[in-house]
């Protein structure tokens, strides 16, 4: 019930933000976001009560609720959507980080004054379809609260963007689009290959061992774990988002108004993630493996590829964007490596695929932070170019204070939660494949040279007189900052609870998947 | 008292300090400035969003910042005591509790130091004591385990670290008096320290990469403490580093060590499954190890040192990183961060010495060396004093690592690293006692100053004796086994005396330049006692020099007695390697260290430097035109003014390397990946318009189509039935 | 002897002079004239069909007489509405030639 | 092949028939093609008759020979253009549909012909209609049409009358001058 009402109050406050009066549209947002998120913690809170809590795992969802919705059965066609959602370790953080940027989006929004009404609504409904997609345990029902999530998006991109928004926002459209009709076809392909009766998570994980053997094609027959895998992958691929089907990322970034840059980049991007893990890599394990040295490469190519773009980069969000890029890039390595063949120690595994976990929340976090500083910074100066700034930070102590608190989180500096996750993914990962963890080793050297360049160019040195009159941050403008970095510094210094939350899932999810990968 | 118990308190107290300052006192600070400013600047500030407001705002700012603009310009090159003041009411105060704790941990820090070499617990002794252990996670057997250890290294970085910083921060009280930055100052020099204690507290990989990236942060903070200083204006040859680049590239360069020091780790923690020192120094962990793996992870590790400690090739962010306050490069650039590296190689020298393949520690020995040599070439010819001293610390690192290489154990090494804290850090201070006197740092502009500052002087006086080698003084008793063991060292590996030589040279330059320096400042032609000690006729500048305060010299006084008496703990060796070698009394030491030929050849060659220098710069009896006069010296003059021109080649490798690269993959992005992708909707698009054309709104061509399309199928059913038969 | 096939072939060829005419013809209602023969070309093949197996289950195969029924009835309306629209057309633009009659084309 | 009535009366009405659609299609005056198209009609309703389908037969008097003509004659009289030599021109692609309609029509007879349907059913003789049979059909198609008993088609047909209906109504709507 409770997962019920995280899913689906925001929708229905996106109703009433648009029933309401345009004055009252932030309050409302801003409240209803709040309470959200509140109720989100309980998700966590909520299971502490034991002594010792048990969080979940996919086998065993807590908060776990399962309706039948759709039951047609025609001769041996059996089609049955279940209305189930419950969450476990890997989407309890994911709900918790959606709420809290959703609730920060909004009042990082205050200063919005074009068609207010429909922005916020069309927030809350993005924050419905995001917070479905995490909580959903029946396949088809993810794939409907997949889709939904983009109509907000495109529309937010499209109506409060920037110059090129239009282009931007038909790009995220349509790449997504395509992507997730292979992931339909590849939903179809195991929904039918597990028996074509249950598309429930549980019954998913339960027979993903059993999906093996071959397919025909033309002729030559190929793996049918690894199509399946391919086909499902596809959609979450664009979306996390993996070189090369990446360029979406920095166009909608760009154009996209900042709280919506926050929400795209804090939790879309991991609903391809989250797929990544739960489905590709929970419901495939064969597929998984045998692709996990590709997906290795490709893993070192993000990280790489998206630091040397960021580098390059004079428009301070397409940086962060490809940053983003590149942060990934971690994410898709963590699973790499614990998915990657072997007979070893299944610790560096889960190490592994803790670390791409926690980054995945840490890279919300560090990333909605980045993008809310460029926010103030653009609101004021209504321009983002790295080079036409220079020494604002005399002007801007606090901006620069946290901005810098940010870039410092994102190139992984101890004390501050990326370095936990990246940390812990590389001491993982080094294991099973090693020369891949080298080369994404080597981008954390490239990130802290390109936000501490953007640093050095845009806030140090001699102030440049155009910008004087520059203010610095506010207090509304700040609180999303200071939360963030609150959070931040919170899971840098003190894990535990987090990792603690994580564990049960993640560990169940490698042991089951033994059998496959060998250790 | 069991003091070891409460060795958390040590980072415990920096830590409270920075905390109180950063939520305390520097917002009261800021409370009261802006009390104090609404009552002379009136409304105008708060009048934000109006454009004639802002636009008054522009108008009033330049005057603003461009007068702090010159105050900073002049505060980068050292003068910035006529910056507005007096030190505010809530910064003073918030300096006052960072030295307080500092004093307090410093107390503690002896404290645990008495302890360990007073201490029968035998446990104790050999394994040290966890003060502190939380577990982050575990998985399976593998622990990230938060755990602090205190033994007798740690102990004794722990005095080094909190006595240094201690005397740092009183120093600072008066060097930075009416700097905007005061608070920010004191904040980040506690939030260094802290760092520093982790680093040496840590009992594990884990912790102490922690404390590895953050004084990495802290020294990035401090080296950029003045962030919006101006860059040096053209034509200026002293080639002062601009603040915001040297702290970019300090933090860069010593990340790409930290690139090879990661990937070590990695490889140990595969190996092994675990980061515990006490594990990995264990022989047991890695008997079945790989050897070269080993080696190799070594190598890496020591890479993170070569970057920490401005080894060749990642020296060049130490002699920019001197952009900062100078009290800032006497703690973190000279005495404790730096000197990172040594401690960790000397923290993993069993697996060094005894696991590792014999190339892991020549690697270290060899680049050790080289350096030494190297940066004691380029301190020759600096004008800049502490650019001088900054090479000077990296020859001397090198020194340290020669000490790991060839010794038998780490106790060379940390020995020289523990008197050369003192030392150097005296010098730095006196250097930032002269630049605060005089507002440059300009040798040139220098010169018989010992008449103006005498403690400076003399103070600085021993430190330099002490640091070439000079008999009695620390740096003798420190310098002087490590010259001695890279001989044996040689002798023992077939006569390759290379090390040797190098060390040998080095100490020849170190004595010449650090004399040149000195007379330079403090001496020079006319002054007294043949020029060691200067006169008014001496000095070159303009401005008049005035002399420290009491918190300044204070500082420097204290230090001179560890700088000239820490050679003489005789039993360090004994402590430090927890009675493995025997102990030695106080007499047998001095008598061994005169007994040896190698060290009277030691003395020799530092007693010859002093000479030349004095006969160049004391007396001037030998201009330095002897040498560069002739094509050959003037070559290598430039060679070396140029630093060998290393930073030219990374200038060029960024420029052209890694930014081109950078923009190679945004134009890969940009035609080739969104050129497939918009491409294919151009087709797409095309194609449309090509079709579109079919559809002519004819009807009669439609219907045409219709039934040609029925007939084509017709002719295909007839010849699929008629003739394929099928 | 007359046989089904008769009809089939009479009926087909109807029909093509018919498409013929739809396809080839300007004057829109020449083009309707000549859909009316296409739908009598069909009749005369259901009604062929319907008589020629009418011998063999009396009754039950009249279906081919009752679809040409509807097929005259909705053949009817047809003509009617199509003879609507052209007067309509012609109203408007003083011609029915269909090839100037093209505003959807694009 | 025997020479009886009723076959000599299908070549007749099939030559009749051909002739006239011929005539519609090919004549250059719409008034002249509209004249053929009655006789088209009424050649239409001998072969129903011929099929012993009586009933269609009248139907076809009725509706196609009567009403249509009557339509198309109004129609033509109503979009009458002055200025047009030939009222009843063809198009530039006339060779192109004669291309198509000429090898529709060869295929389709050819499919009669030879198709398995076909060659099981094309040549089920024909009861033509001799003078004085019984002709019952009436009734049969009258309970097939309406009866609410026994099977029956008469929801389409009532359908059939909306639809009719709504053409009344429609053509009203559209060639209404407004």
């Amino acid at each position: 019930m409770l997962l019920t009402l995280i899913v689906f109050v925001p929708a229905l406050a996106g109703v009433i933000v648009l029933a309401s009066p345009a004055r009252a549209a932030k309050w409302i947002a801003g409240g209803f976001s709040l309470a959200v998120f509140l109720a989100s913690m309980w998700l966590y809170f909520g299971l502490l009560g034991d002594s010792s809590p048990n969080f979940g795992t996919v086998m065993d969802p807590q908060w776990y609720i399962n309706a039948t919705w759709i039951d047609v059965a025609i001769n041996s066609f059996h089609f049955k959507v279940n209305y189930a959602l419950g969450a476990d370790g890997l989407s309890i953080p994911m709900l918790i980080l959606n709420a809290l940027l959703t609730f920060l989006a909004v009042i990082g929004s205050w200063h919005i004054e074009k068609r207010v009404k429909l922005y916020m609504a069309m927030l809350l409904i993005l924050e419905t379809g995001v917070a479905g997609v995490f909580a959903a345990f029946d396949l088809f029902l993810f794939f409907l609260f997949w889709e939904i999530e983009l109509i907000p998006m495109f529309l937010l991109i499209a109506i409060w963007g920037g110059a090129r928004r239009e282009y931007a926002a038909w790009k995220f459209l349509i790449y997504t689009l395509v992507g997730s009709a292979f992931t339909l076809a590849g939903i179809f392909l195991i929904y039918f290959e597990e028996g074509g009766r249950d598309a429930s998570f549980q019954h998913f994980a339960q027979n993903g061992l059993n999906l093996t053997g071959a397919l025909p094609f033309f002729g030559t027959t190929v793996s049918l774990g690894l199509v399946t895998f391919l086909l499902l992958f596809s959609g979450f691929a664009v979306k996390i988002p993996m070189w090369p089907v990446h360029t979406w990322l920095p166009d909608a970034h760009t154009e996209a108004p900042t709280a919506v840059s926050v929400l795209l980049a804090g939790v879309l991007l991991k609903m391809g993630a989250y797929g990544l893990i739960r489905i590709c890599l929970g419901f495939v394990p064969h597929g998984a493996m045998e692709f996990a040295p590709v997906l290795g490469i490709f893993a070192a190519i993000n990280v790489l590829w998206g630091a040397l773009a960021s580098m390059a980069q004079q428009d301070m969000k397409k940086m962060i964007a490809y940053s983003s890029v590149s942060h990934m890039g971690y994410v898709l390595l963590g699973v790499a490596a614990a998915s990657a063949a072997g007979s070893l120690n299944l610790a560096f595994r889960q190490a592994a695929l803790t670390g791409a976990t926690l980054q995945m929340f840490t890279h919300g976090t560090i990333t909605g932070m980045l993008f809310f500083s460029v926010g103030v910074l653009y609101e004021k100066a209504h321009t983002r170019d790295i080079d036409v700034f220079g020494g604002i930070g005399k002007r801007m102590p606090t901006l620069m204070l946290l901005y810098s608190v940010a870039c410092f989180a994102a190139l992984g500096l101890p004390g501050m939660s990326g370095f936990v996750a990246e940390y812990l993914t590389f001491t993982g990962s080094f294991a099973t494949l090693p020369v891949v963890t080298i080369l994404s080793v080597f981008g954390v050297v490239l990130t802290a040279g390109y936000l501490l360049w953007m640093l050095r160019r845009s806030f140090y040195g001699p102030l440049n007189m155009k910008w004087s009159w520059l203010t610095d941050a506010n207090a509304r403008e700040a609180f999303p900052l200071v939360a963030l970095a609150v959070v931040i510094i919170f899971v840098g210094i003190f894990p535990t609870p987090m990792l603690n939350l994580l564990a049960p899932t993640l560990s169940q999810m490698i042991h089951h998947m033994t059998p496959v990968i060998g250790g | 008292m069991d003091f070891v118990s409460y060795a958390w308190v040590i980072p415990a107290l920096p830590l409270a300090a920075m905390i109180l300052i950063f939520f305390g006192t520097r917002p009261l600070e800021m409370l009261a400035r802006r009390r104090a400013s609404g009552e002379t600047a009136g409304a105008g500030h708060s009048a934000g969003h109006d454009h004639d407001a802002s636009a008054t705002d522009a108008h009033a700012s330049p005057a603003v910042s461009a007068q702090g603009e010159d105050t900073h310009g002049a505060s980068h090159s050292g003068g910035h005591s006529e910056n507005g003041g007096a030190t505010p009411f809530w910064a003073m105060a918030g300096s006052v509790i960072g030295v307080v704790a500092m004093v307090l941990a410093f107390f503690v820090a002896v404290g645990v130091l008495v302890e360990f070499l007073t201490t029968k617990d035998n446990n104790l002794i050999q394994h040290g004591q966890y003060i502190f252990l939380f577990d982050w996670f575990r998985f399976g057997n593998l622990d990230y385990t938060i755990a602090f250890r205190v033994d007798q290294l740690t102990a004794v970085m722990l005095v080094v670290v909190t006595g240094v910083s201690m005397l740092v921060h009183l120093y600072s009280i008066g060097y930075m008096e009416g700097d905007p930055g005061y608070s920010r100052f004191f904040i980040e020099l506690a939030l260094f320290t802290v760092a520093m204690l982790i680093l040496v507290l840590g009992a594990n990989f884990l912790v102490l990469f922690i404390g590895w990236e953050l004084v990495g942060l802290s020294s990035y903070l401090l080296v950029g403490f003045w962030f919006d200083a101006a860059p040096e204006p053209p034509g200026s040859d002293l080639d002062l580093p601009y603040p915001p680049a040297a702290a970019l590239k300090a933090f860069l360069t010593t990340r790409l060590g930290d690139f090879g020091f990661m990937i070590g780790i990695l490889i140990l923690f595969f190996s092994t499954g675990t980061f515990d020192f006490g594990a990995l120094n264990s022989a047991a962990t890695y008997t079945h190890v790989n050897q070269v793996a080993l080696t190799a992870a070594m190598i890496l590790v020591f890479c993170g040192a070569v970057g920490k400690s401005a080894q060749f090739p990642l020296h060049v962010w130490l002699p920019d990183a001197m952009a900062g306050p100078t009290p800032v490069s006497a703690l973190i650039h000279a005495a404790t961060m730096v000197a990172a590296g040594v401690y960790l190689v000397a923290r993993l020298f069993p697996l060094y010495h005894f696991a590792a393949g014999p190339q892991s520690l020549e690697v270290v020995g060899y680049v050790g060396g080289f350096t030494a040599l190297f940066a004691a070439t380029i301190a020759l010819v600096q004008n800049d004093i502490k650019k001088v001293l900054a090479y000077s610390t990296i020859s001397q690192l090198g020194y340290m690592f020669v000490g790991l290489a060839v010794g038998p154990n780490n106790a060379l090494g940390i020995f020289h690293l523990f008197t050369h804290a003192f030392f150097k850090a005296l010098l730095f201070l006196g250097s930032g006692a002269v630049i605060h006197a005089l507002g440059t740092q300009d040798m040139r502009k220098m010169g018989g100053l010992a008449r103006y500052i005498p403690i400076t002087a003399a103070t600085f006086l021993v430190a330099t004796l002490s640091i070439s080698g000079f008999p009695f003084f620390a740096g003798f008793f420190s310098k002087d086994p490590i010259i001695g063991q890279a001989f044996d060292y040689g002798t023992t590996h077939g006569g390759n005396y290379t090390l040797y030589g190098l060390t040998i040279v080095t100490a020849f330059l170190t004595a010449f330049y650090m004399f040149r320096a000195y007379f330079l400042t403090f001496g020079g032609r006319y002054g007294q006692i043949a020029g060691f000690w200067g006169a008014e006729r001496a000095y070159r500048g303009e401005a008049h020099p005035h002399p420290p305060s009491w918190v300044m010299w204070l500082p420097l006084v204290i230090l001179a007695f560890p700088a000239a008496l820490a050679g003489y703990w005789s039993s360090f060796a004994n402590f430090l390697t927890k009675g493995a070698t025997p102990a030695v009394n106080i007499s047998d030491y001095i008598n061994s260290a005169f007994s040896d030929k190698l060290t009277l050849i030691g003395i020799v060659v530092a007693l010859a430097g002093i000479a030349l220098a004095w006969l160049m710069y004391g007396v001037q009896a030998l201009p330095a035109k002897v040498f560069t006069g002739n094509p050959i010296g003037k070559g290598i003059h430039a060679l070396l003014m140029h630093k060998y021109y290393m930073d030219d080649l990374y200038r060029l490798i960024i420029k052209y390397v890694v930014l081109g690269l950078a923009h190679l993959t945004v134009l890969f992005d940009r035609y080739i990946i969104d050129g497939i992708v918009n491409g294919s909707g151009m087709a797409v698009r095309g194609l449309g318009a090509a079709t579109r054309r079919t559809e002519s709104g004819n009807t009669q061509g439609y219907g045409a189509a219709i039934f040609g399309g029925a007939l084509i199928i017709l002719l295909l059913l007839f010849f699929a039935v008629g003739v394929l038969k099928l | 002897m007359v046989t089904l096939n008769s009809f089939l072939v009479l009926g087909a060829i109807l029909f093509c002079i018919g498409l013929f005419g739809a396809l080839s013809k300007r004057n829109a209602v020449a083009i309707l004239m000549s859909i009316e023969i296409m739908l009598n070309a069909v009749n005369i093949t259901l009604v062929g069909y319907s008589s020629a197996f009418m011998g063999h289950t009396h009754g039950e195969r009249l279906t081919g007489q009752i679809f040409a029924i509807f097929i005259i009835t909705v053949a009817a309306a047809e003509a009617a509405v199509a003879l609507a629209m052209i007067i309509a057309i012609y109203r408007r633009r003083s011609t029915i030639d269909i090839g100037e009659i093209n505003l959807m084309r694009w | 092949m025997s020479l009886d009535i009723p076959t000599i009366a299908f070549y007749l009405i099939a030559i009749v028939l051909v002739g006239s659609a011929l005539a519609v299609v090919l004549l250059r005056n719409i008034v002249h093609s509209a004249l053929f198209l009655a006789v088209m009609f009424g050649a239409a309703a001998g072969a129903y008759v011929l099929l012993n389908a009586e009933f269609i037969a009248i139907v076809q008097v009725l509706i196609y020979a009567g009403a249509v003509t009557i339509l198309v004659l109004f129609a033509i009289m109503l979009t009458r253009n002055a200025q047009s030599q030939s009222s009843n021109p063809f198009a530039k692609q006339w060779w192109l549909a004669l291309i198509i309609c000429v090898l529709l029509g060869f295929g389709l007879v050819y499919a009669v012909g030879n198709s398995a349907m076909a060659v099981a059913s094309a040549f089920a003789p024909v009861h033509l209609a001799t003078l004085g049979a019984d002709s019952g059909t009436v009734t049969r198609l009258g309970q097939l049409l309406y009866s609410p008993f026994v099977y029956s088609y008469v929801l389409p047909f009532e359908i059939a009358s909306v639809v009719l209906l709504v053409a009344i109504i429609g053509a009203i709507v559209i060639g209404r001058e407004d």
